[in-house]
């Protein structure tokens, strides 16, 4: 059984086809990679996984079970969290409290004050936020922020976290460290979607990668079945025109 | 777990708080007459703009439906005080405004913005429409008399309303409801993701800020001998505690509370001293504080203190 | 022609760009390349004064333009299109360019120009009626360009046109681009077709973070392992 | 003096419907809000609190440092005070009908020398603040009045519902409120108990006179049926209420009674249900707005009933003057008239250096407010006292000649029918007449009114 | 077939008077993102300058008068948008913080706009009587038709002017996105403030007409304002075609209600808008 499995997953905008027909999984412990073109439907995607949206048609099975249906915080609460293509941190909070959000209400069983500010600080450890944690989320910078909202994903306890452009904006060293924040992730048993512009380190870290173009899945494979897929390299890295 | 949080500014804070308390709880026995009204009139706008302020203040949703809520505690008390205790009258209010506001929250809480306001708006304006009809049809006539209560005895009464409703900001503020409220006012759909049940966190803190309105209306109503829709549903109500809150300063707990307070005392002095010019200078002030003090007189307050302490001034 | 000294902004208190400088000769081709988030769409805006510089100077033909508004800029001979064509899609197409040629200067001419810019996308002109949100992504995309020639600007600065395109029309869009350029508008390109781009363009800076990391001319950088790698992941 | 000082458990508000209040129940609020505070201090404060309670409650009512017998005061102004609509939907009244009699009677007595209290004459002072027409204000503002302010004499508030409101209010504070602004059945049942003896009222309304009247009228015109419109507010209840009583035991049928609400745009439906219905009459228990729109329609669609009584401010000259004279013919809730008598054309004029313009001078209450003061004033001064218990004594059985009566006295703390000018008016030519059967009569009925054009030419309005 | 004839003929002419007192709202929300709570008052001026001027001795005509009361009210709007709304949206964080403090800006306008006539003008109902009478042959009053023809001028005239002049255009744009607007070359602030102008211009306009129409006193306004806001919402906020159809469905919704419970015509009014507002939140019109 997959973790997370999509079945025909479309959703039309006002007569577009954002995601069409798009089949696609992903198991325990893996690390699925979803790239593409701008406006090819990968932030949709992500929404219609964690609820922001319906499909219509078709179906998202978590675990075995379909939650088509559910209401976004009880799809968090399931264990699968989510981080956003433009950050959605909660500006004039202190980082800490931003945290406690995930760890206090994303985890589908009574945490205390105590332990969720226990588990935010851990989560605020694990991405390096810890000497700002009482500043308000607003005054971090745009990769801090993004940061904040992976913290706050994890201090959820998911076991699958859709991650939306982490890297975007982030200097080659810094690329690295999320690298290898994500593959901790792995470690600690989180199975990981990621939707990343930056491909060295999508191709780098993923184990599996799936190509949206225009709504539909183009291409699925290892990041070099991905990298050697001729209609990858039109759609996605652009015409080859020589000089 | 707050315990270490206790500051020797909070120690104080709270010593002044409740020096504060036992003042106001001694007053009647030291002073009789109008300042009594005038202070339980003070204490219903603390606790319409703090019960406005709990649900409205994190969430920045705007609501107008506070004379909705208050006229139906006013209602409930012209109804049964007398038949029944007055305990259980406030009680019965706040109860049933809780369950109006429950439905009137499950209905429109998915409209944002402007829509909101207008929508609280005209809930207010169509409850005074039918109560009133109500009443031609059944009573025959428009209003009715209420069974009264001692000066002393409403005063009492609000005061511990007032303390429930601070408390309970309070509480709600310090627990994570208030923080679940505050992520829905920042970031509504981020809130949703992190696993906060947005609706139900709204629905319910939105009537918890209807119960003391309901309770508050009560009081008053056992003040006023006759009452009717018209005087009940003032949609005065409605935008009075908003403007309060904007007056004192939506940052803290204490902005409403000053703000409610120095509302109602300017405006009564205005209103004996001015009587032809009140609501023009009321006006003025109004629109001033709106364009020059956009948090309010705690914000003010705050920055002239920043400026003299080492002219850092809060950060604008 | 552009000159950017100094530049810092950013959005409330989170700063975005920082200490950025940048030129633009007259009658070049500039590209400016970056990952998503760098700062090159903020970079754009402050130029054209959507958004306000909060240290640095931005000097236009010889005038500092960081302490006008957006209107006046343009009025300049500064032409921005925005990111996502950010068209008027309840206005016709022929409105859309008109309002291109809102600046009183050119507002009288709309017309001649009209036709210039009719020749530049025919498609355009068999539309010119309908509503603009009834148009493909690809004229969208054209008439956006239009839209922006309409002010007879001495430097255009555009934001992403190849953003959600069909490979074809991207192609076509550069080819615009070329020919625009060799009409003698100045450009400033913003893209993350960055092959493309640095086939089309004189020179590029490379944005990382809110600085410039890297500048040169398209050839060299085409030729650069840093650009390959964070854009290629080759 | 007080009547709450002789039984302390009625605490304050002794009047309508009060309850005294147990300290059991006290015990449980204090024991409430101390374990909210969570400190003892503050239970033992409200727990001495309540104490108090019992002693004594009754605030310093104004004959207090007044001993008994005709010693002069210590005090050297005499103060009235009332919480006025001076602003807001009521304000009208307070501009045209009101507030000028009071300013009028204030300016009278100051150039006499002042009230006369017990041989010393005392200079008067008018203490009005704005009630914004906001009930909740109002009673504010009374409170302060009486218990900070502590006024010597207290108007009473405009409109129905404050009166019911403030009657109550000013009985519990052991003042005396004379009202002319409103009234109705409601109040006179809770006086007709004894429960507001210091309430006195003497503005005429539905059933005391004014429908009754009407009737008789409506009986000697040989008028058969009436249609009625009224407002979905206390005035418009009352009358069409008391209409329903006294018309069919008049032997007038009432064809239909429409209620309006506030704010309605279009009447055109309902005066076309009249012209089906074609009733001799339409009464029209409404305010200024909503008449001016159901006159306006009735002319638009040319229907002309052989009598219309308009409701309150039907009986204003601006209201008149809006139809430019072709309202000649209705006939108004009031009435007086300045031809009744020398002494009613004088303070018309005085009325009219008050306010300024002739167009703003009402004939339903001005005079009875004049009279009002007039006896009241007398009353106070017979009592030699500012205790408002004994005052009240005088105003119950005193009989004094005023501006509006060579006899004017109390029935039962309402102003006897027999002293008022009049009941009914109807505008002539632009002049109002009292129309009321007998004596009082100062012109012929016009009946059937004239048709709208007509009126309108034959008018010598005084807009031209 | 009378009573439905009646309905549908006084309910569109109500309907007029009802799409008169609100196309300034819309305008004003539309592009401007003001509530306007004091909109009903600038109606009150309208309608109280009007009957100034009636009054005097140059005895002017309403309508004619509408050439004076129309630039007064713009002036005054302008005024208004480029110190008090302008200084609140350069200090506004967000368009909803915005919204929400011009709302309550405007509320502060409504005690000053309405408490300055009531010293100038007093508390008294005034009217001005003009063509009381009907339509020959047919019971349709005059006034009131006028008045649906001057509202139906008003929206062919604004159309025109939205669809063919330079500025119209720029209010169109600016509606739609006024951050590229700006790009065009359009500024902003000043789009922004003769757009208020015109909405408040339409409720001197609208006051102008119903001073002949319904009694007028200085505590009118809010009334007004309420109906323009059930209307607009009705129609879709800022749509002024919205606006017309929105007081047409008022307009015949009220008279279907007068007729057989007048009562309850109000009720009526908040239930349709609350209805429409929880089933379609955009209004007829919206989007």
């Amino acid at each position: 059984m997959h973790l997370l499995e999509g079945e025909g997953v479309t959703r039309y905008f006002g007569g577009l086809a954002a995601v069409s027909d798009v089949d696609f999984y992903v198991d325990q412990g893996e690390i699925l990679g979803l790239i593409g073109p701008n406006g090819a439907g990968k932030t949709t995607l992500f929404n219609l996984i964690s609820a922001a949206l319906k499909p219509k048609p078709g179906r998202i099975i978590f675990k075995g079970r379909d939650i088509t249906p559910l209401p976004a915080y009880k799809i968090c609460r399931l264990g699968i969290a989510r981080t956003f293509q433009t950050v959605k941190i909660f500006a004039d909070v202190p980082v800490i409290r931003n945290v406690m959000v995930g760890a206090l209400f994303g985890t589908g069983h009574y945490v205390s004050s105590a332990q969720a500010r226990k588990k935010a600080e851990e989560a605020l450890e694990f991405v390096d936020l810890t000497p700002l944690k009482d500043i308000p989320a607003g005054d971090l910078t745009l990769a801090q922020q993004k940061r904040l909202e992976m913290a706050r994903a994890i201090a959820s306890e998911p076991e699958l976290l859709l991650l939306d452009e982490l890297m975007a904006g982030l200097t080659p060293t810094e690329v690295t460290e999320a690298m290898s924040d994500v593959a901790q992730l792995r470690s600690r048993g989180i199975t990981v979607i990621m939707i990343e512009h930056v491909m060295q380190a999508i191709m780098k870290i993923s184990d599996r990668i799936i190509v949206l173009d225009y709504g539909k899945k183009i291409a699925e494979g290892t990041p070099e079945e991905v990298a050697a897929n001729p209609q990858v390299i039109e759609v996605y890295l652009g015409e080859e025109c020589d000089a | 777990m707050n315990i270490k949080r206790l500051t020797p500014a909070r120690w104080a804070a709270s010593g002044l708080l409740l020096v504060v308390f036992i003042v106001l709880s001694l007053l009647p026995t030291l002073t009789q007459g109008y300042l009594v009204t005038l202070l339980t009139d003070i204490l219903r706008y603390v606790v319409l703009t703090v019960g406005w302020m709990i649900f409205s203040g994190p969430t920045n949703y705007m609501s107008l439906a506070t004379a909705a809520f208050y006229g139906v505690g006013f209602y409930i008390a012209a109804v049964f005080n007398g038949p029944l205790p007055f305990v259980a009258v406030i009680i019965i209010a706040g109860a049933v405004s809780f369950v109006m506001a429950l439905v009137v929250g499950a209905l429109t809480l998915r409209l944002r913005g402007v829509y909101f306001a207008i929508f609280t708006f005209a809930l207010t304006l169509m409850v005074t429409s039918v109560v009133l009809e109500v009443e031609r049809v059944v009573t025959g006539t428009r209003g009715r008399f209420v069974v009264t209560e001692s000066t002393q005895t409403a005063y009492y009464a609000m005061l511990i309303v007032t303390i429930v409703t601070l408390v309970m900001a309070v509480l709600i503020r310090r627990s994570r409801y208030g923080l679940a409220l505050q992520s829905i006012g920042q970031y509504e759909e981020a809130a949703a993701h992190s696993g906060i049940n947005v609706v139900l966190t709204k629905v319910m803190v939105f009537a918890a800020s209807a119960f003391v309105m309901g309770m508050a209306g009560a009081i008053i109503a056992t003040r006023r001998t006759y009452i009717d829709p018209g005087i009940a549903f003032s949609l005065n109500t409605s935008f009075w505690p908003v403007l309060m809150a904007l007056f004192g300063g939506m940052g803290n707990l204490v902005g409403p509370v000053i703000g409610a307070a120095v509302f109602t005392y300017l405006g009564e002095l205005l209103l004996t001293r001015f009587p032809d010019l009140y609501m023009l200078i009321f006006g003025v002030v109004l629109i001033l504080a709106i364009a020059f003090m956009p948090r309010g007189i705690v914000g003010l307050a705050e920055q002239v203190w920043g400026k003299i302490r080492g002219g850092r001034g809060a950060p604008a | 022609m552009l000159e950017i000294e100094g530049l810092s902004t950013g959005y409330g208190r989170v700063q975005v760009l920082w200490d950025l400088c940048l030129k633009v000769e007259e009658g070049e081709f500039v590209a400016l390349v970056g990952a998503n988030g760098a700062g090159k769409t903020t970079l754009l805006k402050t130029i054209s004064g959507v958004i306000k510089p909060w240290s640095g100077s931005i000097t236009f033909l010889g005038k500092r333009i960081d302490t006008l508004h957006a209107n006046d800029i343009v009025d300049l001979g500064l032409s921005h299109i925005p990111e996502g064509r950010k068209l008027f899609t309840d206005m016709s197409i022929k409105e859309n360019l008109e309002m291109g040629a809102y600046p009183k200067r050119t507002w009288k001419e709309r017309r001649e120009t009209m036709k210039w810019v009719f020749s530049l996308f025919p498609r355009l002109e068999e539309r010119a009626g309908q509503l603009a949100r009834t148009l493909s992504g690809g004229e969208q995309q054209m008439l956006a360009m239009g839209r922006g020639l309409m002010s007879k600007p001495r430097l255009v600065i555009i934001d992403e046109p190849s953003n959600g395109l069909a490979p074809r029309v991207v192609s076509e869009v550069f080819d615009i681009l070329g020919s625009l350029h060799k009409e003698g508008i100045t450009i400033l390109l913003v893209e993350q077709n960055v092959r493309q781009t640095l086939a089309t363009a004189d020179r590029a800076y490379v944005l990382e973070n809110g600085r410039i990391a890297l500048q040169g001319s398209c050839t060299f950088l085409r030729e650069s392992d840093h650009v390959r790698k964070a854009y290629l992941g080759l | 003096m007080m009547q709450d000082e002789q039984d302390p458990k009625t605490t304050e508000e002794s009047s309508i419907a009060s309850r005294p209040v147990s300290r059991r129940q006290f015990l449980k609020y204090a024991g409430l809000a101390g374990a909210a505070i969570g400190a003892s201090g503050a239970l033992g404060g409200i727990l001495s609190a309540c104490g108090g309670e019992e002693e004594t409650t009754t605030t310093a009512a104004p004959g207090t440092t007044v001993a008994a017998g005709p010693t002069p005061p210590a005090q050297d102004k005499f103060v009235i005070g009332g919480a006025r609509p001076i602003s807001g939907m009521y304000a009208m009244f307070e501009q045209a009908h009101f507030g000028p009699a009071y300013k009028i009677w204030v300016d009278d007595m100051n150039a006499a020398g002042g009230i006369n209290i017990a041989g010393k004459k005392l200079p008067v002072e008018l203490k009005v603040y704005d009630d914004q027409s906001d009930l909740d204000t109002c009673m504010r503002l009374m409170t302060k009045l009486m218990e900070e302010d502590k006024v010597d004499w207290l108007l009473g508030p405009q409109s129905t519902a404050f009166l019911f409101a403030g009657a109550g209010l000013a009985q519990s504070r052991g003042y005396v409120l004379c009202s002319a602004e409103g009234g109705a059945t409601t109040l006179e049942a809770e006086m007709a108990k004894g429960s507001l003896p210091l309430f006195f009222q003497f503005l005429n309304y539905s059933n005391h006179y004014q429908l009754p009247v009407f009737a008789e009228i409506m009986q000697e015109l040989g008028a058969k049926t009436v249609s009625i419109v009224y407002l979905e507010d206390l005035h418009g209840i009352e009358y069409s209420s008391q209409a329903q009583l006294f018309f069919p035991s008049a032997g007038i049928e009432i064809l239909s009674s429409t209620s309006i609400p506030f704010g309605i745009k279009d009447v055109s439906s309902i005066v076309k249900k009249w012209q089906g219905e074609n009733p001799d009459v339409v009464c029209g228990f409404v305010y200024p707005e909503q008449y001016i729109l159901v006159l306006q329609t009735m002319i638009q669609l040319d229907y002309n009933p052989k009598a219309y009584l308009a409701g309150p401010g039907g009986s204003t000259e601006v209201v008149y003057n809006v139809f430019q004279g072709a309202a000649d013919g209705i006939m108004f809730e009031g009435a007086w008239s300045p031809k009744q008598s020398p002494a009613a054309q004088a303070y018309y004029e005085k009325f009219i250096a008050k306010v300024g313009d002739k167009a703003n001078v009402d004939f339903w209450g001005p005079l009875i407010y004049g009279a009002e003061l007039e006896f009241i004033q007398k009353c106070i001064e017979k009592a030699a006292t500012l205790d408002h218990q004994k005052i009240a004594e005088v105003l119950r059985t005193a009989h004094f000649p005023t501006i509006m009566s060579d006899d004017m006295f109390m029935t039962a703390q309402i102003l006897d029918r027999s002293c008022y000018a009049g009941q009914i008016g109807q505008w002539q030519n632009g002049y109002p007449q009292v129309i009321d059967p007998g004596a009082k009569r100062t012109a012929e009925i016009w009946y059937p009114k004239p048709t709208w054009k007509e009126a309108a030419k034959s008018s010598t309005s005084s807009t031209t | 077939m009378v009573v439905i004839r009646d309905i549908i003929i006084t309910g569109l002419l109500l309907g007029g008077i009802f799409a008169l007192v609100s196309v300034g709202l819309s305008l004003q929300y539309g592009v401007g993102r003001v509530m306007n709570v004091a909109h009903g008052e600038f109606i009150m001026i309208g309608s109280f300058v009007t009957f100034w001027l009636f009054g005097s001795t140059i005895h002017l005509d309403p309508l004619v008068s509408i050439l004076i009361t129309a630039p007064l009210t713009f002036v005054i709007g302008w005024i208004l948008h480029a110190t008090l709304f302008r200084r609140l949206m350069d200090t506004s964080p967000t368009l909803d913080v915005f919204e929400g403090k011009s709302m309550l800006a405007s509320f502060g306008l409504l005690y000053v706009v309405q408490n300055i006539a009531r010293i100038i003008w007093g508390s008294q109902n005034y009217q001005v009587m003009y063509l009381n009478r009907t339509v020959t042959g047919a019971q349709i009053p005059l006034n009131r038709l006028v008045a649906l023809g001057v509202v139906i001028v008003i929206g062919v005239v604004f159309y025109i002017f939205l669809a063919r002049t330079r500025m119209g255009k720029a209010i169109r744009a600016s509606s739609q996105d006024p951050t590229t607007a700006g790009l065009m070359g359009v500024n902003i602030n000043s789009v922004l403030a003769v757009c208020f102008g015109l909405g408040v211009a339409m409720a001197g306009i609208a006051g102008s007409l119903l001073s002949t129409l319904y009694a007028i006193q200085t505590s009118m306004g809010l009334q007004y304002t309420v109906i323009a806001m059930i209307v607009v919402v009705l129609g879709g906020l800022g749509s002024v075609s919205g606006a017309m159809i929105g007081g047409v469905v008022l307009g015949i919704v009220s008279q279907i209600v007068t007729y057989f419970q007048p009562t309850w015509t109000l009720i009526a009014y908040y239930l349709v808008f609350i209805l429409l507002l929880l089933v379609r939140p955009k209004g007829i019109m919206g989007k």
